[in-house]
């Protein structure tokens, strides 16, 4: 069988990439991607966890998590939208109006 | 109603010259100037009854030192400073000049200022002079003498400064205060070491408890030595000694009056009086004698010295009057307090009648005072002439009038207890002649010889009676004045020590030899005196009124020492040049702009500034990019781990930084 | 397990701010009046403080030990009903004269009420996880709700990006914490061994996302920008509810996870420091009220911080760490009700369009509105924290529990930040009394407040002063009543 | 190695290879595929950990819906490859990299080393019903977790209201 | 006794100020009234607490006390000895005064003028007669805001700049002895004592656990509470160098404030010292004390040389302050009980004078609205009164003796003389240079030619004028012949201070204490005793 610590550690790997990615793409969209890539790794964490355990909590968050993420992609995308209507960009260093 | 009445009341004697100051002060400013005088008058003069009625009773109980505490003006832990008056034998000489002489000048300013604006200010100031003097010499404390002490400076200050507009005048009278504070300075510290040594600072019990104090040996700084050294910077401040005497003559600037009243007869004796007052300190401390008679001898030459070629004739009685004061320390610095005393009063006559006398001739010429514009004037005001003439012969120390026996009495101390070298005598004496020269040279310049001013531009008169009378007085007294002295010349008794004796009570230094040798010495001292002052007269006669023209020549022959002298040894000069403008450029351009504005403000607004430039910094991190921040929340993210790992991660550190 | 009937009485102030939420979706094709509809919200905010007193009445643990309805719960159900009752009364005013749809705006703002709610009272991480986004989501949501304002839009965008981001670090911290224990319910987790280093590092991951919420520096960056953007009812919500509820329960996680305690001191330490310097001298040279207030209520989080290390450092023996818990609940309350005050004047001040909100704006306010300016000055001493408002005791008991755990320097440090942040406040005390207003200004005539915003003022003014002169009062209730585990630290 | 083994490796190589091409993708359809390779490889992981349950929802919620709703936004506001703008300087610093991995370095060996005895107890007999383990999931659902699971009804409603509220255009 | 009598003082002006509140703000001949009547009427109640305050009597009279706040305790405990009691009288003095002062300079925004005014004097008065710590601080705190409006908004040209100086620094300050006031309580609140578990937090409970060692600090931990407490005093003071906030706040605020900043607020330092630095850390106030010292005589030498070259008239006289307040320091960190008793009398003596001072350099305002010196000249011919004035509060202020100025002066070196002698020898060189500048500045401003022709036709001082100049004559004379009237009634207050700086470990033979708090009965005999002792009164 595969131990847990693998599985974690590929979390560990993924939740790093998405970090590298919220920071590195300017792109709006992709950015939300990238956290979506992050509860993905925090995702992963959880049923592995819960594999470990013996338990089914861990599952069950896993579906919480999925569920708020889907109305965050909602959310999400409504501002993504507005703000492409607003300013025509979609980058996201382009909007910084607010500073300072 | 007590059996002596002005015994028991004597705070009457300095309030009446208050009163009549406040109210001429508050509301003589509407009044003509018969009322002023009436009451400037009526309070002086009341004044000096109330004093005679005074001395009278404290004859009349034996001469008995006498102590009023009336109130406790500051009380603290166990320091004391009542409002406590005392008569003793001192203090009648003292009470007698101050409210004598004072009366007289009182009455000649009534005529000299008769035509001056602030006439009641001038008679408010200069009762007001009256009752801080008066304060002075009864105190018996050294706190409340040194109410007195500070006022007549005060008073002198507003004096000086009469003619405001003038900034010589203002000048003078600040300067004249300031100085007199730094003798203060020292006058405090003074006070301070001997309360914290005997625990009070009433004369009665101060100077018992001192009297039991062992002497100190020549040369030790004991207690006493550095007190009376303390209290002798004082007087220096205020008798106008080296080095702090500059501020006299300008002090000239005020009203001839304020001259003679305060800078020649009574104001600028207080040194006189406080180290005569505190001799049994001195006594005990051989090297504070010594320095006082070494900076009495050494003021007495150096501002005669000057006095011979200042022309203005203010200016020569004001050296006159530090050399005097000098005289009067020499006497107490060689033990000789009660010839010091003498002299003070001798002084005090003659000196009033010089200034007067002057003033008079001011008076006369319209404002004048160089002399070389004067000459030939005892013609027109021959009374005047005739007094100047009396104060010149007795300060020349001429036989029989009064300044021959006190100076006699100087030189004849300073002779024989100059620990044999006879250097301070020797000084005296050259002061003697130097003395007697400038003076006659004053009289020769003033009233002999030809007018060299133009008539028909300044109107010759004589004073009034108001001011001749005082004159005439107090010429009188300058002839008299000194009789006291004159049965010593017969192997009589002197009255005027023997009067002082209980308070200089075995105190003066001891003689040493025979009471017959004593006496020939005695006549052999005062002919030598007698001659120089007659050698003085003399030169000044062969240089002022024989070859009118020699001064000149002498003057441009030795231009160096003559204008050093009429520069008065650039001492002022030097002053400004060491104190007083380092100080003002030290306090304004390294202590206000350097060190308040720029270093202490400068650190307080960099403070702030810098808050503000980090907080600008800060406020620069929020570009508005949300990549940046997102990068914050990374960084702090791995700080939150780092800090909580830290226990954990501290080998690993280690590790790496060995 | 099936809930039982008492469960529903420890969630009913939640289930009351939901269900006018949706009410207020429901009805509002129906009525068009903006009055009945902020009646309506008004009327379920007040509803739904006013169903803590059932809760109380039956407080314990429900669903399964996820919800815990205690004196902590209470306290903080009854400060956010506050806030909620409050914002809605603030926001009235503005929806109406910005145009904007107020049926939804009341809706969103009962759910995330609801959320923050549901973060006070929860027991167990993932329904804090629930809560958190109910109240986060609400929270993007109103943020951008200004659609046409590109300020408003891009505030929604930074905070929804950000927030999400911390949300996936605190949700990593709640898979870690799982992953240690076993569990995610707090009560159970205060059981289980707590020297692994999992859990720690589960714990610090769920400090990095909660000290997002809370604006701790550095993860305060967000905050300026996003307050800005924001319409102003909303970042006087913000600014007071989320906050509360974020801290609340990070109390609650470390006041119940006890064995944490111990390492966490230097994180709080570090976090408050930074966060003092952080919002004060980023205060400094802010030229926007509304910006100014942001920046200045990091700083106050930085000083709830400072309370927070002293809590930390309490070591278990040593008793008295109740108070300094305290402090934090004292300070929260009085800091909420000034700073929503605050912007209830900015927010009205700001007039159509929140045109008028740079320091220009006030120059003279005095003169032209005395009793705003006097108002608004109480508001601004209280946050500076001087004697007889609620802000001074704030501070005195901050300080108290810090010189408590022996942390001079830490108060000392917090005092030089009192003394940074004196100045901005300052600064906008004095333009307000001490500059001349300019012509133009003075022309304009004076903002007239609604009823609600009156009110909302006067509860502050009354609630600044209250705490300020009796302090007492509600210590001694925090004290004794609303302490985690019934005070158990008293 | 046993099979299980070689899957996980292969599956986490294609998640790995997906998430670094969501990086390196320019074009955000092509990042959202990525994306959706890293959900779908995941799905394969859940599957190997047993919760064929998760594994159904990761594919069809979140493989399936959301992503959709992500290639759905990038075509209606007909997103443009992205544009690569180095406005802020600490981000292209060159020290996030380092940082991300010193990071994601830290929290792997943490997270290892914590996880190092849990083979053991995860190894629990009786593991492995599929059918039981969803129904103990729904059983739990809807009685120990009800409250959470109630919540994110009104969450929902919270996206719905959002997606109204802020892609409404403006007054109708 | 009268009982509620400090309240009464506290709150007066603040009914006052609700008094105010209703009147038309443009009606500003009723405001000025009512304003001045609520003075006087304060001014009477602190006459009043005067004549009952007890002579001799060291401990605290007229005690209130109430429970306000349990956690931590602050109580509203209210009492006065002697040295509180002339600053309570100075403060209700100078306030009507300023009223006066303001008449008709102040024309703009008249009604939050006086309110100002008279919060400011429930602060002061607050201040002066808390007993509890915490209240202490908090009317130290609320007194702030009052005076930073009075600068700001009536002040000069730099108002707002000088107004945030003076908060700032005051609040840098006194923030840190909050801290300092916390831990102190921390320090106590560890310890079982009967009177202190009813929570009381105030000087004289502090000290008796300290006499009876129940409370023992550690010698840093005393030092640091020491200093934390010192700063903030000292910064009021404003000792040499936190001073450089006075010269702006003064150049900047109107003539009141001026009255208020120099003759009431500055005091609040000196006080605080004495009440709590010295009897509260007795130790560490000795180790400190070389240090201070230096401070102070810096202070006298620096303020004085930096006063003298001002060319800005209201400027030297601030720096003057700085000067003379460095005598007050100095005198009380002697721990002689003459000096202390010089320094209670100075702080009176300057509140006076230096007030004196600033209503005539106001007054100078009023008529060319300068402060520069070169600006003036020759002013004593168009207006002789404001002339003589000015010299006679000059010359009380450089210390003339009969007048104010030299009584406390000349105590302070004196004591200061009997326990370091060189410390005395270079204040008193102060003496010397308080007489330069102003002399000098006097010199600068009346005398000599005329050089401005605005000048020659300034008004004399009016009537209203003339009656405030004359009240502060007459209390400046009166204060420099009747010293003992006043030292009588702070004597006592002043030796305590001193008692309380022994503890009973050093002084084996330390009597029952006369100061015991919560005993309200007086101990007559002793008292008596303590007093002629004292006193030598007869």
């Amino acid at each position: 069988m595969v131990p847990t610590q693998y599985y974690v550690i590929l979390s560990a790997i993924l939740f790093g990439l998405g970090v590298f990615a919220f920071i590195f793409k300017r792109n709006i969209i992709s950015i939300f991607m990238s956290i979506e890539l992050m509860l993905n790794a925090v995702n992963l964490a959880f049923v592995a966890f819960s594999q470990a355990k013996g338990q089914l909590d861990g599952q069950i968050f896993v579906l919480f998590v999925i569920v708020v993420a889907a109305a965050e992609a909602a959310v999400g995308l409504g501002i993504i939208i507005l703000i492409a209507r607003n300013r025509q960009s979609l980058n996201v260093e382009r909007v910084d109006l607010l500073k300072l | 109603m007590p059996t002596q009445p002005m015994l028991e009341y004597l705070w009457i004697i300095p309030l009446l010259p208050l009163v009549g100051s406040a109210i001429n002060g508050l509301f003589g400013a509407k009044w003509s100037n018969a009322i002023v005088n009436s009451v400037a008058l009526g309070s002086t003069g009341l004044s000096f009854l109330c004093a005679l009625e005074a001395v009278r009773e404290f004859f009349a109980q034996g001469q008995v030192l006498v102590r009023r505490e009336y109130f406790d003006w500051i009380i603290a832990g166990n320091f004391r400073a009542g409002f406590d008056l005392q008569m003793d034998q001192l203090t009648v000489v003292m009470v007698l000049v101050v409210t004598g002489v004072g009366f007289l000048i009182h009455i000649y300013s009534t005529g000299y200022m008769a035509h001056e604006g602030g006439y009641y200010r001038f008679f408010s100031y200069l009762n007001l002079f009256m009752f801080f003097m008066l304060i002075l010499v009864l105190a018996a404390n050294y706190v409340l003498l040194f109410v007195g002490w500070e006022g007549v400076g005060l008073a002198s200050y507003l004096l000086i400064g009469f003619y405001f507009l003038r900034k010589s005048a203002s000048d003078a009278g600040k300067k004249a205060f300031i100085v007199n504070r730094i003798g203060d300075f020292g006058f405090m510290l003074g006070m301070f070491l001997l309360f914290r040594t005997f625990g009070t600072l009433d004369f009665t019990t101060l100077f018992a408890k001192a009297g039991q104090w062992p002497a100190e040996a020549m040369g030790v700084y004991g207690t006493l030595t550095i007190a009376s050294l303390l209290l002798f910077m004082g007087a220096c401040g205020k008798s106008a000694q080296l080095p702090l005497y500059v501020w006299l003559p300008d002090a000239m600037e005020g009203p001839t009056p304020v001259s003679a009243l305060i800078h020649a007869a009574t104001m600028v004796t207080a040194g006189v009086y406080v180290v005569a007052r505190s001799n049994i300190l001195f006594v005990h401390a051989p090297t504070a004698m010594f320095v006082v008679a070494v900076v009495g001898c050494a003021t007495a030459f150096f501002a005669a010295t000057i006095g011979l070629v200042q022309t203005d004739i203010k200016k020569v009685l004001a050296y006159s009057t530090v050399s005097q004061l000098g005289y009067m320390f020499l006497a107490c610095g060689v033990g000789a307090f009660s010839a010091g005393i003498f002299h003070l009063m001798t002084h005090a006559f003659f000196k009033a009648l010089l200034f007067l006398a002057a003033g008079s001739v001011i008076h006369a010429m319209g404002g004048e005072q160089d002399m070389r514009k004067m000459g030939g004037l005892w013609k027109t005001i021959p009374w005047t002439f005739a007094t100047m003439l009396i104060a010149t012969l007795a300060i020349a120390g001429i036989p029989l009038f009064a300044g021959f026996f006190s100076k006699d009495a100087i030189l004849f101390a300073a002779f024989q207890n100059s620990g044999g070298s006879h250097i301070l005598y020797i000084f005296g004496l050259l002061t003697a002649l130097l003395t007697s020269f400038y003076m006659f040279r004053l009289i020769f310049l003033t009233f002999s010889g030809k007018q060299r001013f133009d008539e028909h531009k300044v109107h010759i008169h004589e004073s009034p009676w108001s001011m001749l009378g005082p004159l005439v007085i107090l010429a009188l007294l300058s002839i008299f004045g000194g009789w006291f002295a004159l049965p010593t010349f017969f192997q009589g008794p002197d009255y005027f020590s023997n009067f002082l004796a209980p308070i200089f009570a075995g105190r003066e230094l001891a003689e040493t030899t025979s009471e017959v040798l004593v006496h020939q010495l005695e006549l052999i001292l005062a002919g030598v005196a007698v001659a120089s002052a007659l050698l003085g007269w003399a030169v000044a006669y062969w240089l002022y009124v024989k070859r009118p023209g020699k001064p000149e020549r002498l003057a441009k022959s030795m231009a160096g020492v003559y204008n050093t002298l009429l520069n008065k040894y650039y001492v002022d000069e030097l002053y400004a040049a060491v104190i007083v403008r380092p100080l003002v450029w030290l306090s304004t351009n390294v202590l206000w702009k350097t060190v308040d504005a720029g270093v202490i403000d400068g650190t307080v607004n960099g403070i702030a500034q810098g808050t503000g430039v980090v907080g600008d910094q800060v406020r620069q991190t929020q570009s508005g990019n949300t990549r940046s921040y997102a990068v914050w929340v990374l960084v702090g993210a791995i700080l939150v781990i780092a800090v909580i790992f830290w226990p954990i991660l501290k080998p690993v550190a280690g590790m790496a930084q060995r | 397990m099936i809930p039982r009937p008492e469960d529903f009485y420890r969630v009913l102030p939640e289930t009351v701010w939901c269900l006018f939420g949706v009410l207020a979706m429901v009805l509002q094709p129906m009525v068009r009046s903006r009055h009945v509809l902020s009646a309506l919200a008004f009327a379920g905010a007040l509803l739904g403080t006013l169903a803590t007193f059932l809760s109380a009445a039956h407080s314990g643990p429900a669903f399964n030990g996820l919800i815990q309805f205690d004196g902590y719960s209470l306290f903080f159900h009854w400060l956010i009903g506050i806030i909620a009752c409050m914002s809605v009364l603030v926001a009235a005013p503005y929806l109406d004269r910005e145009g904007l749809e107020p049926a939804e705006f009341y809706a969103l703002l009962l759910f995330a009420t609801a959320g923050m709610g549901v973060l006070a009272s929860a027991q167990e991480l993932l329904t804090g996880f629930i809560g958190l986004e109910m109240s986060s989501i609400s929270s993007y949501i109103l943020a951008g709700y200004r659609r046409d304002s590109l300020k408003s839009s891009e505030s929604a965008m930074k905070y929804f990006l950000l927030g999400s981001f911390a949300t996936a670090f605190f949700l990593y911290g709640i898979a870690l914490v799982y992953g240690a224990t076993g569990t995610t319910n707090l009560a159970l987790m205060s059981a289980t061994d707590s020297s692994s280093t999992l859990l720690r590092l589960g714990l610090s991951l769920i400090l990095i996302g909660l000290g997002f919420k809370v604006a701790a520096a550095p993860f305060q960056i967000w905050t300026p920008d996003v307050y800005e953007g924001a319409p102003t009812p909303v970042t006087a919500l913000f600014s007071a509810g989320p906050k509360a509820a974020a801290f609340a329960l990070l109390l609650r996680i470390f006041a119940t996870v006890h064995a944490a305690s111990d390492f966490w001191f230097w994180a709080f330490w570090l976090l408050a420091i930074l966060t003092m310097f952080a919002g004060n001298l980023g205060a400094l040279v802010q030229t926007n009220v509304k910006r100014l207030l942001a920046y200045s209520s990091i700083a106050h989080a930085g000083y709830i911080l400072v309370a927070f290390a002293a809590v930390t450092f309490m070591r278990s023996e040593i008793d008295g760490a109740g108070p300094a818990y305290a402090a934090i609940l004292f300070y929260l309350a009085s800091y909420a009700l000034v700073k929503i005050g605050a912007f209830a004047i900015v927010s009205e001040l700001g007039g159509k369009g929140e045109k008028n909100l740079s320091l220009d704006d006030y120059a003279g306010l005095s003169q032209r509105q005395p009793v705003i300016a006097a108002t608004l000055t109480l508001f601004l001493l209280s946050l500076l924290g001087l004697p007889i408002t609620a802000g001074f005791f704030g501070k005195l008991y901050i300080f108290k529990a810090a010189v408590n755990s022996h942390l001079i320097w830490l108060a000392v440090l917090m005092a030089v930040n009192s003394v940074i942040g004196a100045y901005y406040y300052l600064r906008l005390i004095v333009v307000m009394y001490m500059r001349e207003p300019s012509p133009e200004a003075l022309q304009l005539a004076p903002v007239r407040f609604s009823v609600g915003v009156n009110v909302v003022l006067v509860i502050a003014i009354l609630g600044t002063l209250y705490l300020g002169l009796f302090p007492n009062s509600i210590l001694q209730m925090i004290l004794q009543r609303s302490l985690i585990g019934g005070g158990r630290f008293q | 190695m046993s099979l299980s083994l070689i899957l996980f490796f292969l599956l986490a190589t294609l998640a790995v290879i997906g998430a670094v091409s969501l990086i390196l993708q320019r074009h955000p359809i092509h990042s959202a595929l990525s994306l959706i390779v890293v959900m779908v490889a995941l799905a394969g992981l859940y599957l190997l950990l047993g919760a064929e349950f998760v594994a159904a929802v990761q594919i069809i919620v979140y493989g399936g819906a959301i992503m959709v709703l992500f290639v759905f936004v990038i075509m209606l506001l007909n997103a443009a490859a992205e544009e690569r703008t180095d406005i802020s300087k600490i981000a292209n610093s060159g020290l996030i990299l380092p940082l991300v991995a010193v990071l994601t370095a830290f929290l792997g060996v943490t997270i290892a080393r914590g996880t190092e005895f849990m083979q053991a107890a995860a190894r629990a007999p009786g593991q492995g019903l599929v059918l039981a383990d969803t129904r103990a999931l729904s059983h739990m659902l809807f009685t120990d977790f009800v409250y959470p699971f109630e919540l994110t009804s009104f969450l929902i409603l919270v996206a719905i209201l959002g997606a109204v509220v802020l892609a409404q255009r403006e007054n109708q | 006794m009268t009982p509620g009598l400090l309240s009464v003082l506290i709150f007066f002006p603040a009914c006052g100020v609700l008094a105010l509140l209703p009147l038309r703000s443009d009606d500003h001949t009723w405001i000025r009234r009512l304003a001045l009547t609520i003075s006087l009427i304060e001014f009477g109640f602190s006459l009043w607490l005067l004549r009952n305050a007890r002579i001799g009597w060291s401990g605290y009279q007229f005690q209130e006390f109430a429970t306000w706040i349990h956690y931590p305790p602050i109580n509203y405990h209210l009492g006065v000895d002697g040295i509180s009691l002339f600053l309570v009288l100075l403060t209700t003095l100078l306030t009507p005064i300023s009223i006066l002062a303001s008449w008709s300079s102040i024309s703009h925004r008249v009604k939050e003028f006086f309110i100002m005014l008279l919060l400011l004097e429930v602060g002061v008065v607050g201040v002066f007669l808390s007993l509890d710590l915490f209240l202490f601080f908090l009317f130290w705190e609320v007194m702030l805001i009052p005076m930073a409006f009075l600068i700001g908004i009536w002040g000069h040209e730099r108002r707002v700049y000088a107004a945030v100086k003076f908060v700032l620094y005051t609040m840098a300050g006194s923030i840190l002895m909050l801290v300092g006031i916390i831990w102190l309580y921390n320090s106590t609140g560890t310890f079982d004592l009967a009177g202190f578990h009813y929570g009381k937090f105030d000087v004289a409970g502090v000290q008796e656990l300290l006499q009876a060692g129940v409370l023992s600090l550690s010698p840093r931990t005393e030092m640091l509470l020491f200093l934390s407490f010192f700063l903030a005093f000292a910064i009021k003071v404003p000792l040499f160098p936190l001073h450089t906030w006075l010269p702006d706040a003064h150049v900047e605020a109107p003539t009141a404030g001026s009255v208020m900043l120099a003759g009431v607020l500055l005091k609040m330092g000196t006080y605080g010292m004495l009440r709590f630095c010295l009897p509260l850390f007795p130790e560490a106030a000795h180790r400190a004390a070389p240090w201070v010292a230096a401070l102070a005589i810096v202070g006298i030498i620096y303020g004085a040389l930096v006063a003298m070259v001002q060319p800005n008239l209201k400027k030297l006289v601030a720096y003057s302050s700085v000067s003379h307040l460095g005598f007050v320091v100095l005198g009380i960190f002697a721990f002689n009980n003459i000096s202390i008793q010089g320094a209670v009398y100075q702080m009176l003596a300057h509140g006076i004078s230096t007030g004196a001072l600033f209503l005539l350099v106001g007054m100078l305002y009023d008529r060319r609205h300068t402060f520069e010196m070169s600006e003036f000249g020759g002013l004593a011919m168009p207006m002789p009164k404001l002339a003589a004035f000015f010299l006679f509060v000059a010359l009380s202020s450089l210390g003339l003796p009969i007048l104010n100025g030299f009584v406390g002066e000349y105590l302070i070196l004196l004591g200061t003389y009997q326990v370091h002698w060189t410390w005395a020898a270079w204040a008193a060189t102060g003496v010397i240079l308080s007489a330069c500048y102003l002399l000098w500045a006097y010199q600068r401003v009346f005398f000599g030619e005329i050089t401005h022709d605005k000048n020659r036709t300034l008004p004399d001082i009016s009537s209203r004028e003339r009656g405030i100049l004359i009240a502060m004559a007459v209390i400046t004379l009166w204060m420099g012949i009747g010293s003992a009237y006043i030292i009588r009634r702070t004597a006592g207050s002043s030796q305590a201070v001193l008692d309380q700086m022994t503890r009973p470990q050093m002084h084996e033979a330390a009597t029952p204490k006369l100061r015991t708090p919560q005993d309200a009965t007086p101990r007559t005999a002793q008292r008596t005793q303590l007093a002629a002792e004292r006193l030598g009164t007869r």
